[in-house]
């Protein structure tokens, strides 16, 4: 068993590596993912001024970029697959779930690269403080990591059907409702300077959510990746 | 078959229960008796859901047609109550608080049920091959009724964040006397009744227009 | 020892009817080459014989040392050429190869590959993008990617698709040495290549 | 359709003079009367719905059987 276990990690770790080289060479998802939000970015700080928004509006407007630009960017992993006809090749080399765990963490480290740039910007572009910062770090990382989650599976479900850009948003939209919610009254929490305590409740829903994704994505995975 | 004409009249009794029978709570006058169709409605919405989801996970298992067949008849149905109780509520509501719409936690997780059943015929509608069509639904179908329950825990923290003031909420738990109780608690058999019906009916209709006239050639 | 076991297999997309009771049986030293003009599902044939697609209705076994072997693990008996596999354009021959072979579970292996680049032909380009590639040479390095991992197995759609007389000869002594000794099975609407079969199937109504 | 809403107005107004009307805004009755309706239009029109698509396939079956007969 824990042969097997190793191979998976391993195999998913292949899949990982050469996406990341594919990505280098073409930089096709990150580009788009980091200009949509920039752009989002630019677009709503110039409409707002100099105004200071209360912080509902602004923890609110902060997971909405985030959550576009995942559905800018994060579908691509599958649905290039598909488009360039390598899907069948990747699905004669290794199993369906070292495939999705490969395909996972690649959008979970874009995600969070995207984070990087963008967050730091938001709170400049918005002049507002940072508040309790460790609570906005850890709403921050668990919500994205729940995103990205979402955003794979149901890439993975999109790449198989037609349409696929306009479905992408339509179908994780519903699906991801509790993490955006959640992460909107964690990041209040946080903004407003609540220690890490009061913000306990969000993080435990942000990583419980996290969990049950995970496992129903792995356990139904193999389904949408064999066609039949 | 006679069942089906019982459940008729006792329908008819639900009804009469609901206007004449139930009293109504205090501060919501005549609108109490919304209650007693209302909330079954939002009820049939998610049990539709739980029945679709889990035809979805047969469908998976046994790659049998039928399965998914029944799993988009239950989704239909659910969606069609799920349009009533959106109605219905917002109605309710605009008597109560004068405004047709303000993310109540109820109004809020049906709406999101609404979400989720767009987006399972969208996703439907946008696959020709029906074993694909069928095999992608029911892991969609299977995925969105795993984050359901999370809104129960999430939804009110969306109403904290946009009505500070606790009137809103107050409506949330209402005291039934003995009466309002049973004229409820009938609704809730009645129209799960319907629905089961009403998804029979459906599921036939559907294998019915699939059936293959066998001709039974004699050589 | 491996062997392929095909009872009636049938395939139907929305009720049109690809092809029924397809059956077969092959063991090393025995190949099959499947016939039918395009669109007559010889592709869909070999794609189902490769565990990519399933059939409607029908049995497909693999046996090895008479026990049969689980669907998962297939993939590593298989070696599969096809129009419809892609390999990763914006990837040199080198990298695509080496993830293949580094995902079966073969480690770089250098060697192996450019053995089989140079009996290919293709040795020298191993490090260019394959979209700079002529589908000819992509067609060669899709044999490269199909015996990395030498199956016992060799499924190949239309063999000689691109290729000049030079990548025809190399790709027939290559099919004859498959025959020697493992499974080879082609989809080919070429007369002249029927002649790497044994059995013969013609598919289409 | 006329003779329907005649008769449901009927009972409403026996019913709120035989009842002390202790609610402030009479219009309430009236509004569940509406939510009752909307719930049973609805659902009758997807009854309606499911009824024509029965007679579809009827149709279907009897050309179906007429075309074997010939």
């Amino acid at each position: 068993m824990v042969k097997r276990t190793f191979m998976l990690v391993y195999n998913s770790l292949i899949v990982f590596q050469k996406d990341v080289q594919l990505e280098f060479r073409t930089r096709f998802s990150i580009n788009a993912i980091i200009l949509f939000a920039i752009t989002t970015l630019t677009a709503i700080s110039f409409s707002v001024g100099p105004a200071k928004l209360d912080i509902t509006i602004l923890s609110a407007l902060l997971w909405i970029i985030l959550f576009f630009s995942a559905m800018t960017g994060l579908s691509h992993i599958f649905v290039r697959e598909e488009e360039q006809q390598t899907a069948d090749t990747l699905r004669l080399v290794t199993s369906p779930l070292a495939v999705f765990l490969g395909k996972w963490l690649f959008n979970v480290v874009l995600l969070f690269a995207l984070e990087i740039i963008i967050v730091p910007l938001f709170f400049i572009l918005m002049n507002t403080s940072g508040g309790n910062s460790n609570l906005l770090l850890m709403v921050l990382f668990l919500g994205s990591l729940g995103l990205s989650t979402v955003s794979t599976i149901i890439a993975a479900i999109i790449s198989q059907a037609s349409a696929r850009g306009a479905l992408f948003a339509v179908l994780a939209f519903p699906i991801s409702l509790p993490i955006i919610i959640t992460s909107i009254h964690g990041t209040r929490l946080a903004l407003e300077g609540n220690s890490v305590s009061t913000g306990f409740s969000d993080l435990q829903i942000l990583i419980s959510f996290f969990i049950v994704i995970l496992t129903v994505s792995i356990l139904t995975f193999e389904f949408i990746w064999k066609s039949n | 078959m006679w069942w089906k004409f019982l459940l008729g009249i006792y329908m008819i009794f639900i009804i009469l229960g609901a206007f004449l029978y139930a009293p109504t709570a205090k501060g919501l006058g005549e609108t109490t008796r919304i209650l007693f169709f209302h909330v079954p409605c939002a009820w049939i919405a998610t049990l539709a859901f739980l029945v679709s989801a889990a035809y979805s996970i047969r469908y998976l298992r046994s790659q049998n047609m039928l399965m998914d067949l029944k799993a988009t008849s239950a989704a239909q149905i659910g969606l069609v109550f799920t349009i009533l109780a959106t109605v219905t509520g917002s109605i309710w509501a605009n008597e109560i608080w004068h405004s047709y719409w303000n993310w109540d936690p109820r109004e809020s997780s049906i709406f999101i049920l609404l979400l989720i059943y767009a987006a399972y015929f969208a996703l439907r509608s946008a696959i020709e091959e029906k074993q694909q069509k069928a095999r992608l639904a029911s892991v969609y179908s299977i995925i969105a009724f795993v984050t359901v329950p999370f809104l129960i825990f999430v939804v009110p923290r969306l109403v904290e964040s946009l009505h500070p003031d606790p009137l809103i909420n107050t409506q949330g738990k209402i005291e039934m006397d003995s009466k309002m109780a049973t004229v409820f608690f009938g609704s809730f058999v009645g129209f799960t009744a319907l629905f089961f019906w009403m998804l029979y009916l459906k599921i036939q209709t559907v294998r019915l227009s699939q059936v293959k006239i066998k001709v039974n050639s004699g050589d | 020892m491996v062997k392929i076991k095909a009872t009636n297999l049938s395939k139907k997309f929305n009720e049109r009817l690809i092809f029924k009771d397809v059956r077969f049986e092959l063991q090393s030293r025995q190949s099959l080459v499947v016939t039918g003009q395009n669109g007559s599902g010889k592709t869909t044939l070999i794609r189902i014989i490769s565990g990519l697609l399933s059939p409607t209705e029908g049995k497909l076994v693999f046996i090895k040392d008479n026990q049969e072997i689980e669907l998962q693990q297939i993939f590593a008996f298989i070696g599969l050429v096809g129009p419809y596999l892609q390999l990763y354009n914006n990837l040199t021959a080198m990298e695509n190869l080496v993830f293949f072979s580094k995902i079966r579970g073969l480690g770089t292996n250098k060697s192996k590959i450019l053995e089989l680049t140079k009996q290919m032909g293709l040795a020298g380009r191993e490090l260019d993008y394959v979209k700079n590639y002529s589908s000819g040479m992509i067609q060669r390095l899709k044999f490269v990617f199909a015996l990395l991992h030498e199956p016992p197995i060799l499924l190949v759609d239309e063999p000689t698709s691109n290729l000049d007389e030079k990548g025809v000869e190399i790709v027939y002594g290559l099919l004859n040495k498959q025959m020697e000794d493992k499974i080879l099975i082609v989809a080919t609407n070429n007369p002249e290549e029927s002649r790497f079969g044994q059995t013969h199937i013609h598919v289409g109504l | 359709m006329e003779e329907i809403i005649t008769v449901a107005q009927t009972a409403i107004d026996t019913l709120n003079n035989s009842q002390v009307n202790q609610s402030s805004e009479p219009s309430g009755i009236y509004v569940v009367m509406w939510v009752t309706l909307i719930v049973w239009i609805g659902l009758f029109s997807y009854l309606y719905y499911l009824d024509r698509q029965i007679k579809k396939v009827k149709n279907k079956i009897e050309i179906e059987k007429e075309g074997i007969g010939k």
